[in-house]
């Protein structure tokens, strides 16, 4: 069983984003979906701390610790990007102006709850801008590989971790499929080529059926 | 490519629904959309609600929306011009509903409407009659007022300058309260006098982003309310 | 009996207002305290509509429409100026930063309240800035005449007609003298030259006292 | 005449008392006003509240204060960092108290403060841990938290450029948290690279108008967060 590479798991995740859409990309394996925006679409991307249409890493040389990202990486400003501040950031977020953001997650419900900011055992916690982004933005997306390192599954009937938000995911994108938290069960809406609906639901901790 | 420059304020105006909430900008003559409310006459909506911080002037812009008898009511906070005429007559009449709020909380309900905030506790109009009927709570001993948001199904602003994403500049006092309507409805739309190549607008100077607005109508030279006023007080005087 | 000339209360009230302060004037006679700024201070001027550093009235061929006062009529800006947006100018009035703002007042009562946004007889009413004024700025100071152009007190035991603000005014300047609201009667802090407490107090309906 | 050019950060910080809370600016290295922080260190006011949406890195600025034991608790959105050692060590051993806040409720308290806002409701953190204990109401059929105002004694924060009014303008993303604090202290500080004749500032891009700010403490040089990480990584190393 192989399914999506990092890279495949991205794009499928930027497929469905819209031409002109507002993302926000965790800090992570989200931030590639910016590698992968489809042919003729612009996506504008939103950063935290204060940042409208971002660009990419820049050269060593150009460097600029005034100009980062959310996860405090030196990033660029494409043309018609703005900056603004963190209250005005988060009014965006808050206010539903970001049109999609695409989170990691530790566990995912099929009612949609999901938990990424806390372990729970212990330690410093940190939540940052998590809860803001998964009760404001317009569509809260989650892109995670589909079972933890050790194989223990993300997709669960009900989280074990502390939660970001309730009933706010509407898709998760994995290495095996494109899931929608539908209450009760989770509606595979596309599987991996190779991968099969008993493999997906081997590896998930809730019911899943094809839509 | 994202290009939210409008052909026409028709185009840009199109679909807007009967009972809509709409977001007029401007303080005074200074940030008045008034060709793009003279296309909200033409496209046709009725029954509206309209939020501005007066009530119209003369016989444009928002006074002729009035005129026309397509608004049901006005959320305001100063309805009293010299040239009110029209606002006055309809509500002597009682044909127009009025919701009378003070200046900085409409302007703050108006942000909390772009800002996901539902509902605030301010201290103005605290022990008022402005406060009659709503809701209020003690904090560090003064007692403030619960007020809640406002959001318009269209905002309709007007600006300096705007690239093809949105972004917009304004110009001196102008800004007032189209930078805030901009954040708090489905469909904004911004009237400018110069549209300017994507990267022209400085990202430090931008003042609503890109984010904010859906469509950008370019007007490059608007209507001067102040030469209506001369023109109706010389046709009064006639 | 003369009292003050309008400028004389102006220059009043301007003498109280120290230097750097950052200040409010209300439409009409507040406005003339502009004009008064004593000598080897700076006030800057705050206008509701989104201008911080406001200068005089500007020559009839540079008025513009975009730069208008809160009564909207043209003014410039000084350098050291700003604009921003009217969230952000009622935030500055609600957040207490003006430091002094001086209104007209219908009334004033000797604990304070302050009414000057409604004769409550019918016709349109009109509110404006004037109860974020009063419930903001530091200072709330009145100037105005001592009574009513037909004779008739401004300064009251309690309010006839609807409250702007409730126990918000710490000073009012009138023409025949500087008075400062103790709760059940005023506190006159000076006279006009050649007036008397006796004929303060026969103007006012509420007694008055010398400190 | 009104100056607020301080002739030393020391001369600005003068008095901050004990106890006080004070807000310090910045996200990452970005805005992050360090001199001002090493001149707090030196004038010495002890059993601090800081309120920064992280918790210092390495051992300069925010984590030297830390070390130096002078903050009694801490209100930030994320306290952890590849760098953090100084915090955890604090907050393991129960040094320290922390008040965890969403970034986007941390940003929106202040800016409450600000504006004279005791008290709003939230979506953010609805049902979660973090709203234990917190009023919630539910408007539109949606659970919202009731969040207050924070405001400091004093705020730190880093801007480009000052005049003598205290006009303040960002660089990039450096504007961050300065912005909102600056709005929402008694006395609001700026560290600045560079300070500008009157009037040099473009009244339109002017992003903290001069009323939020009390000093202003020219730095043209400040220390790079980034290069002393570096040398406390090869110092670690050797």
């Amino acid at each position: 069983m192989t399914g999506w590479t990092l890279d495949q798991m991205a794009a499928r995740t930027a497929a469905d984003i819209a031409d002109g859409a507002f993302v926000n990309l965790g800090i992570g394996l989200p931030e590639r979906v910016a590698d992968h925006v489809p042919a003729g679409r612009e996506f504008i991307l939103h950063s935290e701390n204060g940042i409208l249409g971002m660009g990419p890493r820049p050269a060593a040389e150009d460097e600029d610790m005034e100009l980062i990202n959310a996860g405090k990486k030196p990033v660029t400003l494409v043309a018609g990007g703005a900056f603004f501040h963190h209250a005005d950031s988060f009014a965006m977020i808050r206010g539903g102006h970001i049109d999609v953001c695409i989170l990691g997650a530790f566990e995912v419900s099929c009612d949609g709850d999901l938990a990424n900011w806390s372990t729970g055992t212990g330690g410093v916690p940190a939540v940052g801008g998590a809860m803001d982004l998964a009760a404001g933005a317009r569509a809260v997306r989650v892109l995670t590989a589909h079972t933890t390192k050790a194989g223990a599954p993300k997709l669960l009937e009900r989280l074990t971790l502390p939660a970001t938000g309730r009933g706010v995911v509407d898709r998760v994108y994995t290495d095996l499929a494109v899931l929608e938290p539908a209450g009760d069960h989770f509606r595979v809406i596309e599987l991996a080529p190779g991968i099969s609906l008993e493999e997906v639901a081997a590896r998930t901790s809730a019911p899943v059926s094809l839509p | 490519m994202i290009d939210k420059i409008a052909r026409s304020a028709a185009d840009a105006l199109h679909g807007i629904a009967d009972g809509s909430t709409v977001l007029i900008g401007g303080f005074g003559e200074a940030g008045n959309p008034t060709e793009l409310v003279h296309a909200l006459i033409d496209q046709g909506a009725r029954d509206l609600v309209v939020v501005n911080n007066n009530a119209g002037n003369g016989e444009i812009g928002l006074a002729r929306l009035l005129q026309a008898g397509r608004v049901r009511k006005l959320i305001c906070s100063f309805p009293r011009s010299s040239h009110g005429h029209v606002f006055d007559d309809l509500y002597r009449a009682g044909k127009i509903e009025l919701e009378l709020v003070p200046q900085g909380t409409l302007a703050e309900r108006i942000r909390a409407g772009g800002a996901g905030i539902p509902a605030f506790y301010t201290p103005t109009a605290a022990g008022t009659d402005l406060a009659v009927g709503k809701e209020t709570r003690t904090f560090a001993g003064r007692e403030h007022v619960l007020e809640t948001a406002i959001r318009g199904d269209v905002a309709l602003i007007k600006a300096e300058a705007a690239d093809r994403w949105g972004n917009l500049v304004y110009r001196k006092a102008a800004r007032n309260f189209g930078a805030v309507m901009a954040t708090a409805a489905d469909t904004t739309i911004a009237q400018v006098r110069r549209v300017v190549p994507l990267g022209e607008l400085d990202p430090e100077a931008i003042v609503t982003p890109s984010i904010f607005v859906a469509h950008v109508v370019a007007v490059p030279n608007p209507v001067s309310e102040r030469d209506s006023l001369l023109a109706l007080d010389k046709g009064l005087a006639a």
